[in-house]
């Protein structure tokens, strides 16, 4: 185990990002050179109702410092009808997670799509910021964890 | 001399607009009511904005003449609005000491017995500090 | 139903008259205008600079108060109504304006826009509708041909005034034509009259004026009508003065049969 | 009682039924629990008062495999999950021979040893023929009296009515017993810091022994295998170490019954360590109800459930954090 | 446990300059499972894929991890390559430590560690593949084209002569759509309707082409190679069969003042009417809303004339439900309202009009009868002024962001014919940028400027003044000579931006095929797959892409012909294994994941079940993979965790989630 030192904060963040249009977006952020910190690791899903609270609840348990899903603009998912079941569960995830004390802004979701480089670029920057000015996350880590 | 990159900085911040978004159609020259009068036109102010040649703008005759009429930027299709760029400029000239276009000593000349509050109160407010 | 009313220093006093007949209309078509305590001026032009808050202030008061009384805040001249219509814009939407105002101010509750700006002929249209008004006119102005000359403050930005189509209003026509007169539409009823430029460059003013007179004329109107006191001065100062120009709100009262009233 | 023992007995007698589900009295004499009953004959051990807290809507899982109808007695609320169970094609309704039985606010035990009641050696006052105002405890202190309202559980407080969603035949009177609002103590938490929230929290949860109790008892808790029991997340159930792991089981297990829980209030309780686990729960229903409009599961069986719904107008998740 | 392999890729200095690529290949070997670990310049060239197919037969690999591009540009190539080698081509996962890493990041440690991330991630999904195998649907021979404009009668034109049965969906009576609404092409300026109506005449004549036209598409089920249709045949009123196109009844019903939408509302129509003379059907349609006959009960007059008997006021709406295995869309286009662009004073001078009118105003049958003349007063103008750019290329609310791309040339085109028509008639250009990439298009240009003497102002003009006298002023820039000028002109031209048909997000969502924000449907691939939907079996054709002239439209119709008759010419499909699995002994039966299923891919049976020992019937959830789309929406919704998703398991994704929180 080791002793934190003073060592600059680099938050771990998860983003899920559906494979049609954020997972697209988020290429082309890659492909127009539109960088983000490398903070962000990105998981491919399906769509984002492929996204369940446990998946986003594991990761905090294992030390994420913010989660954030993407998915395809509602009206435009891949699969007709997936981001509005999305929609709702991470409204009432993040709700439940606010009401346990969480801090607001560990969690976002963000509609981009396909063409929206910079739209992913900028979110991520912002997220990163966030998540920098809120700390490391100490309420849901599973402390077992922490090597 | 003032520093023409902080003063291009400071002109979008009070504009709160962006001149690289310009594709030089020159939408707003065409629309301007005071484009005769202008020795830089519209459209040439966004590029000098980009071009930070500040010294240039701050003295130019443009500054007073401009209406702020809106007409440019309601007609920018590029959500520009150098009308705001030009406001932004008199802005950074009137709040300099000695700036001011309309001096009080030469109001009294201008008064005439019709002339409305409203017009003082506007031509202060745009002219002065 | 009552409306708390900003009049603005022009309508103190340079511009009494369109104060009065609106006062006046307001009372035939049975609503009051409750003028706000303490107002202070609207600084005549809406101040562009997004750093600025001081000169917005007396803006956000006026609003308040009517936001206070919960009622919507009228205003006749095109200037105070364009100032205030986007101040409370920048209240209602940019935070940073917000914020600040509100740390100046000092409020019981911060005022974020709530308030309702209205334009009397919006009054008109909206509230009391033009089909409603056409009923109550007694002196139909019939057989006059009248020029709209909305200048910019009224219409522009279209996306914070709301107030018609910028670029091809309707509302002033459709208030002429409820007065029972014949509106004359040309090209030049939204272009600039000069505003403030006029108190040290008349020429241009005159040039833009003679712009408005020579189309307005060329389409057939006998004469114009206006919001603003200062389109009014212009227009009669700066131009050759062929067409006479009348506050909207004095064709109002006299079509309505209330204009000898104000007269006393 | 002994009009529902009567019938009971009746329709056993004619085949109607093949067995009945209701309460038996326990060793104590406010503990009684669930029991089939398959003869006239142990019928005399049946009873209905007001500790028969327990919802027997869950058994009917079981029961609907049996041979033969079952008769099940359902209080009011009992009836919302009992409709849950159908929608989800969980429970046969054909199995099922419902008596709704009247109810007049369920007693917490609790709640009297709070009031320093001890000792306690018989209670009266809690049948269903009373009238539900005051109840007489003799202890080996003596006699001591308490107000009915004072000994119920938290759910009778902010009941959803008396009136059974579902049965075959309706006996006994019920009495409201509705006084406080369904969302206070959410409202209470919400307004609280985030730092105090977490504190509250933590505290509720780290009594947590993750006995499992809540999930047992809980109607909407109906997996053949918990997600907590099988390998499908790599979830199984581990030792207890540290309450956010804790945290995670109750906040997953109110997920998956989010939309489904009829706020029965079987899960606090059972909870043998008292935590408030309807908390939870309650927080999901009334932000369901402001977000997606009013929603009672178990209200019917066919209507879709909020989570399995939606309109292209729903709020935003950002929402939580806008609404600070 | 799994034998991996892990495989680097340079990817020339687009990832080698900013990752370690070395580091990477050393970390990875240490991952659990991992076996080998290499790098390579191009894992995607030949060599690089044979290195894989290499380490597979060799070590016996398991499962492959490639560290490179996105999945989205190279998943497919690594997993054919895989299964070459013997391998399960599902036992392959990327890394993308280019798009997501290389190119993002500068600094090569902070690049270098989450490329191991990334790849850790990707090995501990792979130690919990499992090999899956694609299952197959047939495809039905027969191909759906919405939209009878020239995109759909060329692909339909295509498709069928390869052979396959082909129908048309068509809005409007006729088929021909805008190209049968232009005077001349650029830039041959050859008639459109002379090359268009031999196309027309054709589709309608060929044996395998059938087509609806006053028809619209109702509802889409079921999925590529196997799409099920209703189309809504709109009661015509008039009798196909019967009706021999004399006209009649048009020369004599007396509903004369509706508007007629195919010359763009410049004159009028009847209320029975056919749009145009070429009209295919040459069949007209009653127009119910403006029939006298339908508005009042009285009237008749169509019916008493006809001598065929064809008028049928009873008809009824009709639905026609159709298998396809293919469908093309080729919805078109529109001009964009001006109404919020009146600085140009359309909507208060007749004599401001738009691009089309003016080409309805030059044509023949157009109403003027292709004589050039002002719409106020008949005058034939002499001084004659085009806008270009008008709602085109703005960012603000207005307009449309993008280029409208024709707008340029067809302006061209319009000067060109005007001034060799009228040579007395001056005509002025204001344009920003004269854009003009295509064959022969500059050249074409500048023939309008130095050999027709088109007068081309750099400048956009900022408001159209209509004059008492009837002329109208127009104030534009010089940019050049740096003025504002007033040019008085008879006419006004507006180059309107063009829009996407209104109708497609309609026909978009029905089709699960995404939309871009402008409303053009998105292709598969901007540069690779240009006309395929993203949503399989679904293909582009014409401006519903995107903008583009006549030629564009009709090479890109063909491809898409092309991508559709590929897809018919297969007897079955393999379909995606990526799909839902459940478990049948978790599973509760709840129906909830039923609830959410957008393909109704979930039904339940009664199931004799074998539970460690209890045997008994229950009703569990099955999954038709074939309707299956693997959007994995059930997953989320089962409690019990019965329902799975192949290829993005749950325990798939929180091995990754755990990887990259370690």
């Amino acid at each position: 185990m080791s002793i934190e030192t003073n060592e600059e904060f680099r938050p771990k963040i998860v983003a899920f990002c559906c494979n049609w249009c954020s997972y697209a977006g988020a290429d082309l952020a890659g492909s127009s050179r539109l960088s983000y910190p490398a903070d962000v690791k990105i998981i491919r899903v399906p769509c984002s109702c492929r996204v369940n609270p446990m998946f986003i609840l594991r990761a905090f348990e294992k030390g994420a410092d913010g989660v954030i899903m993407c998915g395809c603009h509602p009206g435009d998912c891949h699969y007709s009808t997936g981001n509005y079941y999305a929609r709702r569960r991470m409204t009432l995830l993040f709700s439940m997670l606010d009401y346990i004390g969480v801090e607001n802004g560990r969690t976002r979701v963000e509609w981009v799509s396909a063409a929206e480089g910079v739209k992913f670029s900028q979110t991520m920057n912002e997220f990163v910021e966030k998540i920098h000015s809120l700390g490391k996350n100490v309420r849901l880590e599973d402390l077992r964890c922490r090597s | 001399m003032r520093n023409e990159h902080s003063a291009a900085e400071k002109i979008k911040e009070i504009s709160g607009t962006n001149p690289l978004k310009c594709m030089k159609c020159g939408k707003c020259s065409a629309t301007c009511p005071s484009f005769n009068e202008m020795d830089i036109k519209p459209h040439q102010f966004v590029s000098y904005v980009v071009n930070e040649d500040i010294e240039a703008l701050v003295n130019s005759k443009s500054l007073w003449k401009c209406l702020s009429c809106f007409a440019c930027v309601e007609r920018c299709p590029r959500d520009v609005k150098p009308g705001k760029l030009i406001d932004a400029a008199r802005q950074l000239v009137v709040r300099e000491k000695g700036g001011d276009y309309l001096k009080a000593d030469e109001i009294p000349e201008l008064l005439d017995p019709e002339l409305p509050q409203q017009l003082l109160v506007s031509a202060f407010r745009r002219y002065r500090r | 139903m009552k409306y708390s009313y900003y009049p603005g220093c022009t309508l103190r006093n340079k511009a009494k008259d369109l104060d009065e007949y609106a006062r006046a209309s307001a009372r035939a078509l049975g609503f009051e205008l409750e003028e706000i305590e303490d107002w202070q001026c609207c600084g005549g032009v809406y101040p562009l600079g997004t750093d600025e808050i001081a000169t917005k202030l007396s803006s956000v008061r006026a609003l308040n108060q009517a936001k206070e009384k919960g009622q919507d805040l009228v205003t006749i001249c095109s200037a105070c109504h364009h100032v205030i219509k986007r101040v409370n814009d920048d209240m209602k939407n940019v935070e940073d304006i917000r914020t600040r105002a509100n740390n100046y101010m000092q409020l019981d509750e911060p005022y974020e826009g709530e308030t309702t700006v209205l334009h009397y002929l919006e009054v008109l249209r909206d509230k009391v509708g033009f089909d409603k008004l056409k009923e109550k006119v007694v002196n139909p102005l019939t057989g006059k041909k009248i020029g709209a000359y909305y200048g910019c403050l009224l219409l522009r930005p279209g996306k914070i005034m709301a107030f018609d189509d910028p670029e091809n209003p309707t509302i002033m026509e459709d208030f002429i034509r409820a007065l029972g007169a014949e509106p004359v539409i040309y090209p030049y009823r939204n272009e600039c009259c000069g505003g403030y430029i006029s108190l040290k460059e008349k020429e241009m003013s005159q040039n833009m004026c003679q712009k408005i007179e020579d189309s307005a004329k060329g389409f057939g109107a006998d004469m114009l009508i206006t919001a603003c006191p200062l389109c009014k001065y212009n227009l009669n100062k700066n131009a050759s003065s062929e067409l006479p120009v009348y506050y909207f709100t004095e064709l109002l009262a006299e079509a309505l049969g209330v204009k000898e009233e104000v007269a006393k | 009682m002994q009009e529902l023992i009567n019938r009971a007995k009746e329709l056993l007698a004619d085949g109607t039924v093949a067995r009945v589900l209701g309460w038996k009295a326990g060793d104590l004499p406010y503990n009684p629990e669930p029991a089939y009953f398959e003869t006239e004959e142990s019928l005399k051990d049946f009873v209905y008062n007001g500790f028969c807290g327990a919802n027997l809507s869950k058994y009917m899982i079981e029961a609907s495999k049996l041979e033969g109808k079952t008769l099940v007695c359902l209080k009011p609320c009992d009836t919302y999950s009992f409709n849950q169970l159908i929608k989800e094609h969980r429970v046969d309704r054909e199995k099922a021979y419902i008596i709704g039985v009247g109810c007049k606010g369920k007693l917490d035990i609790e709640k009297i040893r709070k009031q320093g009641i001890k000792g306690i050696e018989s209670i009266s006052g809690a049948e269903i023929t009373d009238e539900a105002e005051t109840l007489t405890i003799q202890t080996i202190y003596g006699e001591k009296t308490c107000a009915y309202k004072d000994a119920m559980l938290e759910r009778c407080h902010v009941c959803k009515g008396k009136e059974h969603k579902i049965y075959d035949e309706l006996m006994g009177e019920s009495k409201e017993t509705k006084d406080a609002d369904r969302f206070a103590e959410v409202e209470k938490i919400e307004a609280m810091s985030p730092e105090e929230k977490f504190a509250f929290f933590q505290n509720e949860l780290s009594k947590c022994i993750r006995c499992n109790a809540c999930r047992n008892v809980c109607p909407a808790c109906s997996c053949r295998k918990c997600v907590f029991d099988s390998n499908k997340f790599d979830s199984a159930q581990k030792a207890n170490v540290d309450s956010f792991e804790e945290k995670m089981f109750h906040i997953i297990r109110a997920f998956h019954v989010a939309g489904r829980c009829t706020d029965c209030g079987e899960c606090s309780r059972v909870c043998p360590q008292g935590i408030p686990l309807h908390l939870f729960n309650r927080k999901f229903i009334k932000d369901i109800d402001t977000f997606y409009g009013e929603y009672q599961a178990g209200e019917d069986t066919t209507s879709k459930g909020p989570l399995t719904n939606f309109t292209f107008e729903d709020v935003e998740p950002s929402i939580v954090a806008e609404r600070g | 446990m799994q034998r991996i392999g892990v495989f680097v890729c340079h990817c020339g200095s687009n990832i080698a300059a900013t990752v370690d690529v070395k580091k990477v290949v050393e970390l990875a070997a240490k991952e659990p499972g991992v076996v080998h670990a290499e790098d390579y310049q191009y894992m995607c060239s030949e060599a690089g894929q044979a290195k894989i197919q290499e380490a597979i037969r060799e070590k016996n690999l398991t499962g492959v991890v490639v560290c490179s591009c996105s999945p989205r540009m190279h998943e497919a190539t690594f997993r054919k390559a895989a299964e070459r080698a013997g391998l399960n081509p599902y036992m392959v996962e990327i890394a993308n430590i280019r798009e997501h890493c290389s190119w993002i990041h500068k600094d090569m440690e902070e690049a270098t560690k989450k490329a191991v991330i990334l790849a850790r991630a990707a090995i501990a999904k792979v130690n919990l593949n499992a090999p899956l195998q694609p299952g197959e649907s047939r495809v039905t021979k027969r191909a759906l084209i919405i939209g009878g404009g020239i995109a759909g009668i060329q692909t339909a034109l295509d498709i069928a002569d390869a052979g396959y049965e082909v129908d048309i969906v068509e809005k409007t009576p006729s088929i021909g759509g805008r190209m049968s609404q232009l005077d001349k092409t650029f830039p041959t300026l050859d008639c459109s309707a002379c090359i268009l109506t031999p196309k027309m005449v054709e589709a309608a004549a060929h044996e395998k082409i059938n087509i609806y036209t006053y028809s619209e598409v109702e509802h889409v089920s079921g999925f590529v190679g196997d799409f099920t249709v209703d189309i809504r045949k709109k009661a015509r009123s008039v009798n196909m069969d019967k009706c021999t196109g004399c006209g009649v009844c048009q020369e004599k019903c007396p509903s004369k003042k509706i508007p007629n939408e195919f010359n763009r509302g410049l004159n009028n129509r009847t209320a029975i009417y056919t749009p145009f003379a070429q009209a295919i059907p040459n069949v007209p349609v009653i127009d119910r809303e403006n029939c006298i006959k339908f508005k009042t009960g009285k009237c008749g007059v169509c019916s008493k004339v006809c001598q065929a008997g064809a008028i049928d006021y009873d008809q009824q709406d009709e639905i026609v439900t159709q298998k396809y295995g293919a469908i093309v869309v080729a919805t078109g286009f529109d001009t964009i309202k001006l109404d919020k662009y009146d600085e140009y004073a359309y909507s208060q001078s007749k004599d401001v009009i738009t691009s089309l009118e003016l080409e309805r105003i030059m044509n023949a049958a157009g109403p003027t009868k292709g004589h050039l003349e002002r719409l106020s007063d008949g005058k034939a103008p002499k001084e004659l002024v085009f806008i270009q750019c008008v709602g085109s290329r703005c960012s603000d609310d207005r307009g449309k962001p993008y280029c409208s791309k024709i707008c340029c040339m067809y302006t061209a085109k319009h000067a060109m014919l005007i001034r060799d028509k009228y040579p007395d008639t001056n005509v002025t250009v204001f344009y920003i940028d004269v854009r003009t990439p295509g064959k022969n298009f500059d050249e074409f240009y500048r023939r309008a400027v130095e050999q027709y003497g088109v007068n081309y102002i750099k400048g956009q003009v900022g408001k159209v003044i209509p004059q008492p006298d009837g002329s109208l002023l127009v104030q534009g820039s010089d940019l050049i000579d740096n003025k504002q000028i007033l040019k008085k002109a008879d006419m006004v031209v507006l180059a309107t931006a063009i829009e996407p048909n209104p109708d497609v997000r309609k026909i978009a969502t029905m089709l699960t095929a995404s939309i871009d924000t402008n409303n053009f449907l998105t292709e598969a691939h901007a540069k690779l797959r240009p006309v395929e939907s993203p949503t399989a079996g679904i293909f582009l054709s014409g401006v519903c892409q995107g903008p583009k002239d006549i030629p564009e439209t009709v090479a890109q119709a063909g491809a898409a012909a092309v991508k559709a008759i590929g897809l018919l010419a297969k007897d079955k499909l393999t379909t995606n294994p990526c799909t839902a699995k459940s478990d049948e002994l978790l599973c509760n039966g709840c129906s909830t994941c039923a609830n959410v299923c957008p393909y109704g891919a979930i039904s339940y049976e009664d199931k004799e079940v074998n539970d460690h020992g209890i045997r008994e019937t229950r009703r569990v959830a099955v999954v038709n993979t074939a309707l299956c789309q693997g959007c994995g929406a059930c997953t989320v919704a089962c409690p019990s965790g019965a329902m799975d998703l192949q290829g993005f398991s749950n325990r798939q994704i929180i091995a990754e989630v755990d990887a990259i929180c370690r």
